[in-house]
């Protein structure tokens, strides 16, 4: 299993009968494939409907339908379209259970920074912004590192999406809880050890005792 | 009473410097047809408010790709690059907003509020500017409501009053905007009798609407 | 023509091709069935509707159409129903071109109460505040006096329900229009005198050159 | 996962004491079944949230003649003469709300919002306890959220997943206050099976709807 449909799978354990839940685009959007089939968990895209299903084939595309990527979807039987007003107000509101996000940097005390580096990449905070601070958890699904450099920090240096809302970091090396009282690694993979999640993370951590291996 | 229009007539109510409010979602929900028209005549310093700019080949984005925009609200512009470019460059002033927020402003604007208190953008740029209001022990932002001159909107199904109804996901950012602009002119795709649309799931009342144009099914 | 029809009468021949308007419970109601056959106005019911139609015979009523009175009515072709949020935005939005109130008091600033006498009668305010707050013209349909007292005042006595929002006051003795400049009787009804007005009517009011007679 | 209960589980979630919004303009929209199972059970104290207290004998105003309701807020209560005698006799609590600001307060308490500036109110008692604040030259009252325990709701139409379709005029609160609740219970008028209601036409989504009763037709 390559590393981002570990992620995504391990991600898409944290979902329960019912849950509604909005996935980021890229790496995020992978974690629809691994639902437990024992379980219904409604996907929302911000765009404005719930019931979202899989992509079409390529012959059945409906140039009226698509997620908050742009890319064309499918809608499952008990869908509901809305207008961009009440999909903010569903998200504000606390209505969204859960939403999966990517991220340039997070840091120990939850804050989130994944919508610009100034003076490269200026694409705007689109609905992120909303979906941090209104859902009721906030999980990032990210690779551990950047081209080697350290994602999870004591402090994010990048402007934020967010203050101190993220509430679980789930990557390839194991899965982190933000709490009071500081980030708590929680799993770990089995490829990996304490060591070597050390070495790639600058935020300081607990870890769990007992500590979890990482469901695969 | 509700005018059935051309798309010159359409054309003849957008002048330089207006503000003008489109809808869509990349492109899904735009009005096609209007914003070529706005491309054919090519008026000038345009201030748009929209959610995003799409491609370059593909709604709003055609504007930003003719130069025709000076001011640019928009909450994602990451899909066109040349956004991006000209923001970089000075050719387009570009203020982003949180997608949530935006919508909400442009409700505000048409509802008659004066603005409203949202947690979105607490500790981060979006508050740069902005009065902070404490309700309840929590840090709200106050948003303030955007209106237009003119909104130009797309109707999966659009009667002869006016009435509008939306299919799927294009109706996004076009409900609110119906009712936050001087000049509401709506492209039809499909134009039907009065009463084929169920009075109780028209999605825009006919009196939001101003003009309608015909555009491409 | 008794004195309601009379001044319901007056009342209608504000309204031009396409405005719309919502009339108030009682007298305002009667407005309606003055409008000029040559011109389409959009009665709005602030309970979630526009077109309103007429009251419905007997047998054809709809327990689920009511007026803002909560009385049958009916809907014309053209008609579209929403919620109270989406019909308070069209109010509050300055969307109606006209409402049509009765008055317990009225100023010559403008100043309307219609809504509570303290101690007597608290029925609350409704959506009338909104109205008259929202509504691009605000007109009111009223006999001129109460019991032989004025309810045009200098100052009003009784709680407001909104401040300098009031247009035009219509009576069965004239028609009075409030602007920055003081309040003006524009048109007197062919059995009144300016002084018997004056003797009803505790503001003081400019007497507009030439006066016109009001219409029936 | 939606479920579906009997009148008694329904009436199993209320209790003494509890905030709970009723929607229905002069009872239009109210869920009836829903009240009368109020009365049955007999629960005392409530905190109640609506338009207004419609007749003696209709909606809301059961539960004020039966001397079930401790505080009211409401925007009008003149066609129930029993709710302004239990007032002046200091037996209900009223708050009075005009309409329009209610709607918003409720939608604000649904939608995230810290409130919102209106118009309405300003120069009046309405005014009293609270903050004003000036937006381009002119005042505005802040009106915070209003969000209950419980929005009892009544659906024309409500299928398997809790999706709600209203007719007519009995929309008015239903949208807004079941967004607004910790549990929504829809009365549905008629059962439908999910797919009879056009997912464009859901007024109601089913994911704010968490229990289903059957009402009378």
């Amino acid at each position: 299993m390559d590393i981002r449909e570990r992620i995504a799978k391990r991600v898409a354990k944290e979902f329960k009968d019912g849950d509604i839940v909005n996935l980021g685009i890229g790496l995020p959007t992978l974690v629809a494939n691994y639902i437990e089939d024992d379980i219904e968990v409604i996907f929302q895209s911000e765009n404005g409907f719930v019931k979202m299903g899989p992509a079409p084939s390529t012959d059945a595309v409906d140039p009226d339908i698509v997620n908050a990527g742009g890319l064309p979807v499918t809608v499952l039987p008990g869908a509901a379209f809305f207008d961009s007003a009440v999909s903010f107000g569903i998200i504000r509101g606390g209505h969204v259970d859960a939403t999966v996000l990517g991220a340039l940097q997070v840091d120990e005390v939850g804050n989130l920074a994944n919508w610009m580096i100034p003076g490269k990449m200026v694409p705007g905070m689109g609905g992120a912004m909303d979906l941090v601070v209104g859902a009721k958890k906030v999980i990032l699904a990210m690779e551990h590192t950047a081209k080697g450099r350290p994602k999870i920090l004591r402090e994010c240096t990048l402007p934020l999406t967010a203050k101190k809302e993220v509430n679980l970091i789930v990557t390839e090396m194991g899965v982190f809880e933000i709490t009071p009282g500081g980030m708590i690694l929680r799993e770990i993979a089995p490829d990996a050890t304490v060591e070597q999640i050390k070495a790639v993370t600058e935020a300081d951590f607990i870890v769990a005792d007992p500590l979890k291996m990482m469901e695969e | 009473m509700k005018k059935f229009i051309s798309m010159d007539e359409a054309m003849d109510m957008l002048h330089d410097g207006m503000t003008v409010m489109i809808p869509g979602f990349m492109g899904v929900g735009t009005p096609e047809a209007l914003v070529d028209g706005i491309v054919k005549k090519g008026v000038k310093d345009l201030h748009i408010i929209c959610t995003d700019t799409a491609r370059p080949n593909i709604g709003i984005g055609k504007l930003i790709v003719n130069g025709q925009v000076k001011k640019l609200f928009a909450s994602h512009i990451g899909t066109n690059p040349e956004t991006g470019r000209m923001m970089n460059e000075g050719l387009v002033d570009v203020t982003l907003i949180p997608q949530g927020t935006l919508a909400e402003r442009i409700r505000a604007g048409g509802a008659g509020l004066g603005g409203f208190l949202t947690p979105t953008g607490v500790g981060t740029v979006v508050e740069e500017g902005k009065q902070k209001l404490v309700v309840d022990g929590k840090d709200y932002l106050l948003e303030l409501p955007l209106t237009a001159d003119v909104a130009l909107i797309r109707g999966s199904k659009v009667d002869r009053k006016g009435n509008i109804w939306y299919n799927a996901a294009t109706r996004n950012f076009n409900t609110i905007m119906a009712t936050a602009a001087k000049t509401v002119i709506v492209e039809a795709i499909e134009l039907v009798e009065v009463g084929e649309i169920d009075p109780n799931n028209v999605m825009t009342p006919g009196i939001f609407v101003d003009y309608v144009v015909k555009g491409d099914a």
